[in-house]
């Protein structure tokens, strides 16, 4: 057990954790867009950043990478950190002028309007947290997706921006999205995972027995060749399986 | 004085052990004796291990109410319980351990045998097959009649009737069965009961407690232990998992986690066995197999 | 500090709002609306900073209150007879949870019949649900006294809450002089509410927990504790009370009791009157004194004996009725006197129900019953004064 | 409009405000319920919390199963306590006292909702204070051992209005308690069902981020009081739905949406024939459920057409 | 050529090659370096080549093409051997007459010499010449010795000999203790001590461990590592190899930016070479250690310069940093203990082997041994390599060995460490070379690329330039790079362009505050430098621009006016034919051309073309 | 396609620390990197084809576009820069009438640029299918051009 302080609180923590899964722990709230407890940390949105005294001198690190020694000292709130986190905030508000997430959190931080011209003020709703990527990478394993281009010019996509053979339509993009970038609908039938340059389109598979829509058939279809499945294994949804061998 | 024959019943919520207790009050009463039977009173809940007491006289009004604590026949239906509660605690040398298990009486007297008569009865699979339902409440009445005289079969046929209605018969028959396939040890005197360690509440004192009763440590009830609630386990069959996390959201104990290859497991320090997991789970990755503990 | 006319319930919306409270709760019921409307209108007004939640039942008004307490809000409400009966649930609550609720009550009689007349039957059937209870004999008091209900009920040590008990009509009503101190000087009696627990999701904490028989009775030892100990800030908050605005209170007050044989033991507004009765018995050269129970609960059991344990009577006036029992106050009386070795004979009356007057006349003449029935040892007697036979 | 699916549920929050250790019955719909409500409050919330099975199982001193705020009073009184808590606040944080940011919510049982603490929620929703009520629906008192309250459907059979020779249990319809949420005309009113975590996560999250008072009505299977084996919930849950017993829709600022509206509705038998609670009723009865059950829904239909 | 497998046997095998090269064959030098292929090096090899096969003198004279002797501006450099004279601006035409009368008659040929731009005087030997007098060459004096393609060159030359040091005389530890001891600081930019770093590595647990030799020099302007790698490979290999002998590693890279396609090449053939006589591979001459290179090649980002990002290409990645609050000595290469040096800091771990960490200490100043090599460039007389011991001051680098600025321009600064680094004022051209004196002038010393700016620089501009840099070079990862980075540019745009206002300064100010304090790497965190150093020395040219819409250096388009000078014009209309957009009339002989103002693009083409300087700028 | 692709794969023992390499490799065969090359590099090595397409189009050396017979590389480093690289640029750009990254109608030319081809010494540089041109300025970008028609 380590002890560390997080605003003058004295915590407990285990090795390898990091200053923010305490300060989480422990409900002190450090604003964060790229992070995701189920996902590996990333560091990209660097909202999370603290400031951390050793030794006399004063640092400022990303709370979701940096893990915990004993006796570190973290401010999440100095107004060093806050003018950053302002600043971070003008920054996405001015690439994400008209998404609602960003806005609000913006607002939450005293940030109202970004500094930067009219001009170069940018309507996107992606923030390239890579959230997405990761999520379809660690916890779907499929990599349907990925970071492309470099820089200003970065964007998540499928390869060529075309539909990927390799998405099976979990959603578990969508979900994991921050700020509604990538979105995912259910109708009639059909599926469909979008963001504003690409989409692919799924049927759903309906159920024999009830006739509701239940999962795209290219999941399915995925599931069962993954586990060797009798063809006939999706054919009835599970809810109107009975038995349980 | 009269003789006083005091049981108490160990089950768990749900299984029936109230029932139990019950019918042999109701049984004894009908013989013409003096009976109590009363359960110990708590929000425990489905699952969760439970107390039913009663009390037989040959002819006299019994006075006592307070909870049976040197009994003279335990009754267990459950045989995870005997690793979580001190069953034999207070019996009586001479008395008589009357345990629902699978295994062989000659195992289970390695374990629990002391100087009291020691029943065996493999109630569930008998109550399954005639019940098809895994609630051992009649089924134990039969070995409890086959170790005592304290009630007698004809007389607990109509409170089971009444009680069962339709399904009275097939108690019966359970109840039969059972005393038909109990075996029993006698007491060896000699013999000491093998202690082991129980898990103990310790309560804390009245200058101990905050202003207002208010618990100032967040979620310490993770130290509570409700896996020993749990008589069925789930397994999960790796060829059969692609991880997709559905069991662990469906968990209402929120126990599900992912292990170090990212395979679903429960906490069974938690987990009750409901079996939502096995029963959701898309591609039948999980099955509920038999409690085995330690 | 300032003189000025005002109705009690008046007083005590001023003391509130010198209190400077952040949420009331409260449901109208007479005789104590106007202590709500008052405060209302204070809101309104932006005199008073506060929220006021306009709630659809006294259970309500209690409950709204506990919430805001349990935030660390100060909060207030008052009621009166029915009202109190239907918060009767939720006071047990307020004082188990610790809560430092202020609360006025009205005294009133209780239904049925219905009357909205004053007595102490509210008063007496929340008895036993954990609360200080404090009597006010006139506007003054009632200012005062609900001034240091916050003082005492928020102070650490207690965390309890307080009732300041105000006759209904008999005082709610009754336009009085009454000083008022200057807000600087409260403040320097009344510093700012800091809770030791409050809901704060920086630190969360679980409240209102469920108890098995393991834990329930520890508990309630607890909470006893906390009541009885809370005389000790009692005394000390008056006694500070006493050295800013030179008005001194302590829980049993006596009026010329030095060598009084006979004791009149009274509480609320009707104590003022009787002291009119014994002026005029001690003209008349009668050794009798008034003793006043301002204090209910904790009950003062050493003050009290200290009082009247020199004299060879006391009578006891309760304004409720234990039907079937003695009178409240007369039994508590009894009991606390019980253990002395010298100590005097009691006789209880049951007077002033449901709003039933008491003149000074009446008091001379209730003395004198007293002492008579005294004499011819009926003392296991509980006699309803006045009532018509 | 459920994006449950393959892996999203992975992405879903381990933390919570409810912690495991908690003693609800094995397969507790509530418990359930309760859990995924608190992944989509987060930690910034605090819970007021009405007498009843949630209250018992998760706060037995001195534990608690609670890592939020959490307050327990009464059995009727858990909306006017918020509404207090709410009231606090704002005035603790006008006058200068920094809290941080939180969502009020109140959580009751269908007695504590449906019953005995109508009156103080009708007034806190008419007051319009900031908060959230969550209503735990599982159509009984079921901590008490299963007695009727208002909000047992017609037909099931419970300890205070059994089954019997002359009885068919319930002798009454399940009181609509969103409709009385709807008619105070508050911005948000929801139904959700455990059965569907992510429309029930998204519904509650949304209700904690409107700003007034907000309903959410869960229905909560429990297997005990249903007389169901516990590892039925889930798809109780689901059959309520898909019959339309249960119908999942949501009202914003009177708009009706209903958010799962399959082609077929399946008949109210496949609901009612699991359950040791209807397991006496005659093939009339259930006739006549069926044929409320499609009158009803058919009327959200419309209602939801007409926007 | 076989296995070398002991150390007799390397001992052997060097004078073997000392014998074969007694006999003083002339030999012609050419180099071929980057600058002077660009120049026409090639056509030289080639008539060369040629002229040597026509006048069969095959047998009798060597050609060797030899690496990057630094001094560019003078290329295509041709070194004729014995006699060591050093032919500059060497023409295909030249080199009948180099082979004819020098080769062949030891004459000189005159016009070839090196000839001092201010006082005309030439000079035969390198040695001689001002740009080499102030110079240390202690890792690219070889270069015009040596051709990088020729392992035996390196050997004649002692090459090898550290190696074999280390491994037979020395434990892992002694050669890392001597490197600390050295005081040998990072060449790359961050300056850290190398030894530590090996020592970190060394005792990070972990296996296995990976050494790494950075030639991603991605800094524009400098071309060290280029020269280093390209013109000298065997050093930067040696030093690897004892690297990995010293951390215990057995896997290394050579990391190699593609547009350094020789680099690439000569690095490759060299390490066939060493595996070939044993100095890679199993058994290291015999010693039992192991050790393998490989190379791998950039895709051209600057950020894999990054040690993270840099690693995660090496994995096939894209090259995106992490944060190193653990470092990559515990946690690199596929999350192992993993070493990171740059080339021109392992070039010099031989000689602190062979010579010893006291006589290398005894070089530079007190924080900052050895040599620097700059790439001394842009309005400079000099411009090339220079390799000058720590501590020398900027002023004589930049007059006495660079030969003062171009055209007799005024100095107006200089900008060293790259695009993380900050532009020095004249003011401060007296501090001493040296990693913290430079990092206190809010520079850097980086990998040591040195641009003088002269008068006609716009400070504002040049800003820009390197926003427009970084903005293109930023991986995109964290937010404060990728989205601070455009919106400073921009703001500099709008300045350039005569929309700045007064505010813009503060809201750079802002922002370069956060990408410091929060962006993920050092690019990040250091890409406000080139606009926080010339704020900070050069802020009136800021305000020209915003308050006065003016750009002083006649850089800034949107604020300047071409012109013709009528006094100085003659009218030879070489401008109006140049002109892209026939905004240049010719009026006739009196008033010869005229500019419209309203078609000219500023393109200044005009200006380049123009031998009389009658076009201005105002 | 397959073969060569095969053959540069299997030439760095199909190594993913190699897949830089390969790609510079499959850009040399081919001059850009064909859709095709990348699933087989996918395929083959068994790394998700966005994890390809991410790298192929992070590093500035790649192109997904088939590119012109020239490359014409402008050098746009610091020593460039300050000696008037831009307005070389731009100067091509203007003669060949696409923009940098563009590639002729004719498919003759494709304009890039590089941030430093490490021969500062020379700014501005130019170079053309490995070509260098040293001390360029825009007045000497039409007679350079004019070799290559």
């Amino acid at each position: 057990m380590i002890t560390i302080s997080i605003d003058g609180q004295e915590l407990k923590a285990k090795e390898g954790q990091t200053i923010l899964e305490i300060a989480r722990e422990n409900g002190i709230y450090i604003p964060t867009l790229c992070y995701h407890e189920n996902l590996s940390p990333y560091g990209a949105c660097r909202l999370c950043c603290v400031e951390i005294f050793k030794g006399g001198r004063s640092r400022i690190v990303a709370s979701c990478l940096y893990p915990v020694e004993e006796g570190l000292e973290v401010k999440t709130n100095s107004p060093h950190i806050i003018n950053n986190r302002k600043m971070i905030m003008e920054l996405l508000l001015a690439r994400c002028s008209q998404n609602e997430v960003i806005k609000k959190l913006a607002s939450e931080m005293g940030v109202e309007q970004s500094a930067f011209k009219a001009k170069y003020l940018e309507n996107e709703d992606c923030i390239l947290c890579g959230l997405c990527v990761r999520a379809c990478e660690q916890i779907v394993e499929r990599s349907a997706i990925s970071l492309v281009n470099r820089g200003v010019n970065r964007e998540v996509a499928p390869p060529f921006l075309e539909p990927s053979a390799d998405c099976i339509g979990c959603g578990s993009c969508a979900y994991v999205c921050p700020t509604g970038a990538i979105k995912m609908e259910d109708k009639d039938g059909t599926r469909v995972v979008y963001a504003r340059n690409w989409e692919k389109e799924f049927k759903l598979k309906k159920c024999k027995k009830c006739g509701n829509y239940w999962a795209p058939e290219e999941q399915l279809e995925y599931i069962r060749e993954k586990l060797n499945l009798p063809p006939d294994f999706f054919d009835v949804c599970p809810n109107c399986r009975e038995s349980v061998p | 004085m009269d003789k006083l024959t005091e049981i108490r019943w160990h089950g768990r919520g749900g299984q029936g052990a109230v029932t139990s207790a019950e019918l042999t009050a109701l049984a004894a009463i009908k013989e013409g004796k003096f009976a109590q039977a009363f359960p110990s009173f708590g929000p425990e809940r489905r699952g969760a291990p439970v107390l039913a007491f009663n009390r037989i006289s040959e002819s006299e009004h019994i006075r006592v109410r307070s909870a049976v604590t040197q009994p003279d026949i335990v009754v267990v239906l459950d045989p995870g319980l005997l690793y979580i509660v001190d069953v034999t605690s207070g019996l009586k040398d001479g008395g008589a351990l009357i345990i629902n298990s699978s295994k062989k009486l000659v195992d289970i007297k390695l374990e629990f045998g002391g100087p009291w008569q020691l029943a065996v009865v493999n109630a569930t699979t008998i109550a399954l097959e005639l019940l098809k339902v895994p609630i051992v409440n009649t089924t134990m009445l039969g070995a409890l009649l086959k170790v005592s005289d304290a009630i007698k079969l004809d007389f607990l046929l109509e409170p089971i009737e009444e009680r069962f209605g339709k399904l009275a018969q097939r108690n019966i028959e359970a109840c039969k069965r059972a005393y038909e396939e109990t075996s029993v040890a006698e007491p060896s005197p000699t013999s000491k009961k093998v202690e082991r360690a129980y898990a103990k509440e310790s309560w804390p004192s009245w200058q101990e407690l905050a202003p207002g009763f208010v618990v100032t440590e967040p979620g310490n009830a993770r130290s509570y232990r409700t896996g020993d609630w749990r008589a069925q386990c789930p397994e999960w069959n790796h060829d059969r998992c692609i991880k997709c996390g559905i069991c662990s959201l469906f968990c209402p104990e929120d126990c599900i986690r992912p292990n170090e290859r990212g395979y679903p497991e429960a906490d069974l320090y938690y987990c009750k066995g409901c079996g939502i997991c096995a029963r959701e789970c898309w591609t039948q990755a999980i099955t509920m197999g038999e409690e085995v503990k330690e | 500090m300032k003189r000025v006319g005002f109705e009690s319930s008046f007083a005590i919306a001023e003391a509130v709002k010198m209190a400077n409270i952040d949420v009331t709760s409260a449901y109208p019921i007479t005789p104590q609306t106007h202590i709500v409307e008052r405060i209302a209108q204070l809101i309104a007004d932006g005199e008073l900073d506060a929220n006021y939640i306009p709630v659809e039942s006294e259970h309500s008004a209690m409950s709204g209150c506990l919430g805001a307490s349990a935030v660390g809000a100060r909060t207030f409400t008052a009621t009166a007879g029915q009202g109190l009966e239907l918060m009767h649930e939720v006071l047990y609550v307020a004082s188990s949870m610790r809560l430092p609720i202020v609360m006025s009550v009205c005294n009133r009689a209780l239904s049925s019949p219905l009357s909205i007349w004053g007595d102490h039957s509210d008063v007496m059937a929340v008895r036993d649900t954990g609360w200080i209870q404090i009597f006010a004999e006139n506007a003054q008091q009632a200012f005062d006294l609900t001034l240091c209900a916050f003082r005492i009920a928020e102070d650490p040590a207690v965390l309890l809450p307080t009732m300041v008990h105000i006759d209904g009509f008999h005082l709610s009503h009754v336009i009085e002089s009454v000083l008022l101190p200057e807000v600087d000087e409260v403040n320097k009696f009344l510093p700012k509410f800091h809770p030791l627990y409050a809901l704060n999701p920086s630190k969360p904490l679980t409240m209102g927990d469920f108890a098995t028989p393991d834990l329930y009775t520890e508990a309630k030892k607890g909470q006893d504790e906390a009541l009885r100990n809370s005389m000790k800030v009692i005394l000390q908050a008056w006694r500070e009370f006493g050295g800013l605005f030179e008005r001194d209170y302590f829980p049993v007050e006596t009026y010329r009791t030095e060598d009084a044989d006979v004791l009149l033991l009274t509480m609320g507004s009707f104590s003022e009157v009787a002291m009119g009765a014994i002026d005029r018995l001690r003209e008349a050269g009668e050794k009798v004194g008034l003793v006043k129970l301002r204090l209910w609960r904790p009950f003062p059991f050493d003050e009290f004996c200290q009082a009247v344990a020199q004299a060879k009577l006391l009578i006891v006036l309760d304004r409720a009725i234990s039907f079937g029992g003695p009178g409240p106050v007369c039994s508590e009386a009894k009991a606390a006197l019980y253990h002395l070795e010298k100590k005097p004979q009691i006789i209880g009356f049951i007077g002033g129900l449901g709003g039933r007057d008491i003149s000074v006349e009446g008091f001379q003449d209730m003395i004198h019953r007293g002492m008579d029935k005294a004499e011819q040892g009926k003392f296991e007697e509980f006699e309803i004064f006045g009532v018509r036979g | 409009m459920e994006t449950l699916g393959i892996y999203v549920p992975r992405l879903v929050t381990k933390r919570q405000g409810f912690t495991p250790g908690h003693r609800a019955c094995s397969g507790c719909g509530e418990a359930l319920a309760v859990k995924l409500v608190m992944k989509a409050l987060g930690r910034n919330v605090i819970v007021v919390m009405s007498t009843g099975c949630m209250e018992v199982i998760s706060t037995q001193l001195p534990y608690t199963a609670w890592e939020v705020p959490w307050i327990h009073t009464l059995f009727e009184n858990s909306a006017i306590v918020a509404s207090g808590i709410e009231a606090g606040m704002k005035a603790l944080n006008r006058k200068g006292t920094p809290l941080p940011k939180a969502k009020v919510v109140a959580i009751g049982g269908d007695g504590a909702t449906f019953d005995i603490g109508l009156g103080a929620i009708s007034g806190a929703f008419e007051r319009g204070h900031d908060f959230l009520y969550v209503c735990l629906d599982n159509e009984a008192y079921m901590n008490t051992g299963i007695q009727r309250s208002s909000a047992t459907p017609f037909g099931a059979s419970t300890t205070t209005q059994p089954a019997g020779k002359v009885s068919m249990g319930q002798s009454t319809w399940k009181k609509n308690m969103p409709a009385i949420a709807i008619a105070h005309d508050i911005p948000y009113v929801a139904t959700a069902c455990p059965s569907y975590p992510f429309d029930l996560m998204n519904k509650v999250k949304k209700a904690a981020e409107i700003e007034g008072p907000t309903y959410v009505h869960i229905l909560s299977v429990c297997p005990t009081g249903w007389r169901i084996p516990t590892d039925m919930t889930i798809r109780l849950g689901r059959l309520a739905v898909e019959t339309g017993v249960f119908p999942l829709y949501e009202v914003e600022n009177g708009k009706y949406t209903l958010n799962y509206d399959p082609p077929r509705l399946r008949p109210v038998e496949d609901y009612l024939k699991p359950q040791g609670r209807f397991r006496h009723l005659t093939p009339k009865m259930v006739k006549k459920i069926q044929q409320r059950v499609s009158v009803e829904y058919a009327s959200l239909k419309e209602k939801a057409a007409s926007g | 050529m076989e296995k070398i497998k002991s150390l007799q046997d390397l001992e052997a095998f060097r004078n073997s090659i000392a014998e074969k090269r007694k006999v003083g064959k002339p030999c012609i030098a050419i180099c071929s370096g980057a600058g002077c292929l660009a120049l026409g090096a090639r056509g030289i090899i080639n008539a060369t080549i040629k002229e040597i096969e026509r006048q069969k003198l095959k047998a009798k004279v060597d050609i060797k093409t030899t690496g990057c002797p630094g001094f560019c501006e003078q290329g295509p450099l041709v070194i004729i051997y014995p006699q060591n004279i050093l032919y500059t601006h060497v023409k295909v035409k030249d080199v009948a007459e180099i082979i004819s009368k020098t080769v062949i008659n030891g004459e000189i040929v005159d016009r070839l010499l090196y000839t001092d731009p201010t006082t005309g005087e030439k000079f035969i030997h390198e040695s001689e010449i001002p740009f080499y007098k102030k110079q240390r060459r202690l890792l690219l004096g070889n270069n015009s010795n040596i051709d990088p393609n020729n392992i035996e060159d390196y050997l004649a030359l002692g090459g090898y000999s550290a190696l074999a040091k280390a491994l037979f005389e020395m434990t892992p530890e002694q050669v890392t203790e001597e490197v600390k001891r050295s005081g040998l600081r990072g060449r790359g930019g961050g300056g850290f001590p190398a030894g530590r770093k090996w020592e970190s590595c060394h005792n990070a647990p972990g296996e296995p461990k990976y050494v790494i030799a950075n030639c991603d020099e991605g800094d524009p302007g400098a071309f060290m590592d280029r020269a280093l790698t390209e013109g000298n490979p065997h050093s930067v290999l040696e030093g690897l190899i004892i690297a990995a002998y010293a951390i215990g590693s057995h896997e290394g890279y050579i990391y190699v930016r593609n547009e350094y396609p020789v680099a690439v090449e000569n690095a490759t053939i060299a390490i066939k070479q060493a595996e070939k006589l044993g100095f890679l591979g199993k058994d290291i001459l015999g010693s039992g250690f192991d050790f393998t290179v490989r190379i791998n090649r950039g895709g051209g980002a600057f950020v894999c310069g990054e040690s993270t990002a840099l690693m995660a290409s090496l994995e096939g990645k894209i090259g995106e940093p992490r944060a190193k609050y653990i470092h990559t000595v515990e946690r690199g290469l596929w999350d192992k203990p993993s070493n990171l040096n740059n080339v021109e800091t392992l070039a010099n771990v031989p000689l602190i082997i062979n010579k010893g960490a006291d006589w290398f200490n005894g070089i530079g100043t007190e924080g900052s041994k050895g040599t620097k090599i700059f790439s001394l460039v842009g309005k400079v007389n000099n411009t090339g390599l220079v390799e000058v011991p720590m501590g020398i001051t900027l002023r004589e680098v930049i007059y006495d060995v660079g030969g003062g600025i171009k055209d007799g321009k005024k100095f107006k600064g200089v900008q060293t460490g790259g695009p993380s680094g900050g532009v020095i004022p004249e003011s401060m051209l007296d501090i001493p070379v040296d990693f913290d004196e430079l990092t206190k002038a809010g520079s850097m010393m980086g990998s040591g690329a040195m641009i003088v700016m002269d008068e006609d620089t716009c400070m504002v501009d040049t800003a820009k330039y390197f926003l427009t840099f970084l903005e293109e070079e930023s991986c995109g990862k964290c937010v404060p790079c990728r989205e601070g980075i455009k919106r400073m540019r921009q703001i500099l745009d709008d300045i350039t362009e005569g929309k700045g206002k007064e505010k813009d300064i503060e809201l750079l100010e802002r922002i370069s505050a956060t990408l410091k304090d929060t962006a993920l790497c050092a690019l990040g965190t250091t890409a406000a430098n080139p606009v926080l150093s010339t704020l900070r020395y050069f802020k009136d040219e800021y305000e020209a621009h915003i308050k006065q819409k003016r750009c002083p250096a006649g850089v800034c388009k949107a604020l300047i006016q071409y012109y013709i000078i009528d006094e100085k014009c003659v009218g030879c209309r070489l401008c109006e034919k140049a002109c892209p957009v026939e905004a240049i009339t010719f009026m006739g002989k009196k008033k010869p051309v005229i500019l419209d103002q309203s078609k000219c693009i500023k393109c200044g083409i005009c200006k380049d073309v123009c031998k009389l300087g009658a076009v201005g700028v105002k | 396609m397959d073969k060569k692709v095969t053959a540069i794969i299997d030439k760095y023992d199909a190594d993913r620390g190699q897949l830089i390499s390969m790609l510079q490799d499959i850009q040399a065969e081919f001059h850009y990197l064909p859709r095709e090359a990348l699933i087989q590099v996918s395929e083959t090595m068994g790394i998700p084809l966005s994890k390809v397409y991410s790298v192929a189009t992070f590093f500035k050396a790649f192109s997904l576009k088939p590119r012109g017979r020239h490359l014409i590389n402008v050098c746009l480093g610091t020593a460039c820069h300050v000696r008037g690289a831009s307005k070389v640029l731009e100067q091509i750009e203007r003669s060949l009438d696409i923009s940098r990254g563009e590639t002729t109608n004719d498919f003759k030319f494709t304009l890039e640029t590089v941030n430093c081809m490490g021969c500062c010494a020379l700014g501005p540089v130019v170079n053309i299918d490995g070509e260098y041109f040293g001390q360029i300025s825009a007045g000497k970008v039409d007679s350079i051009l004019n070799k290559y028609s």
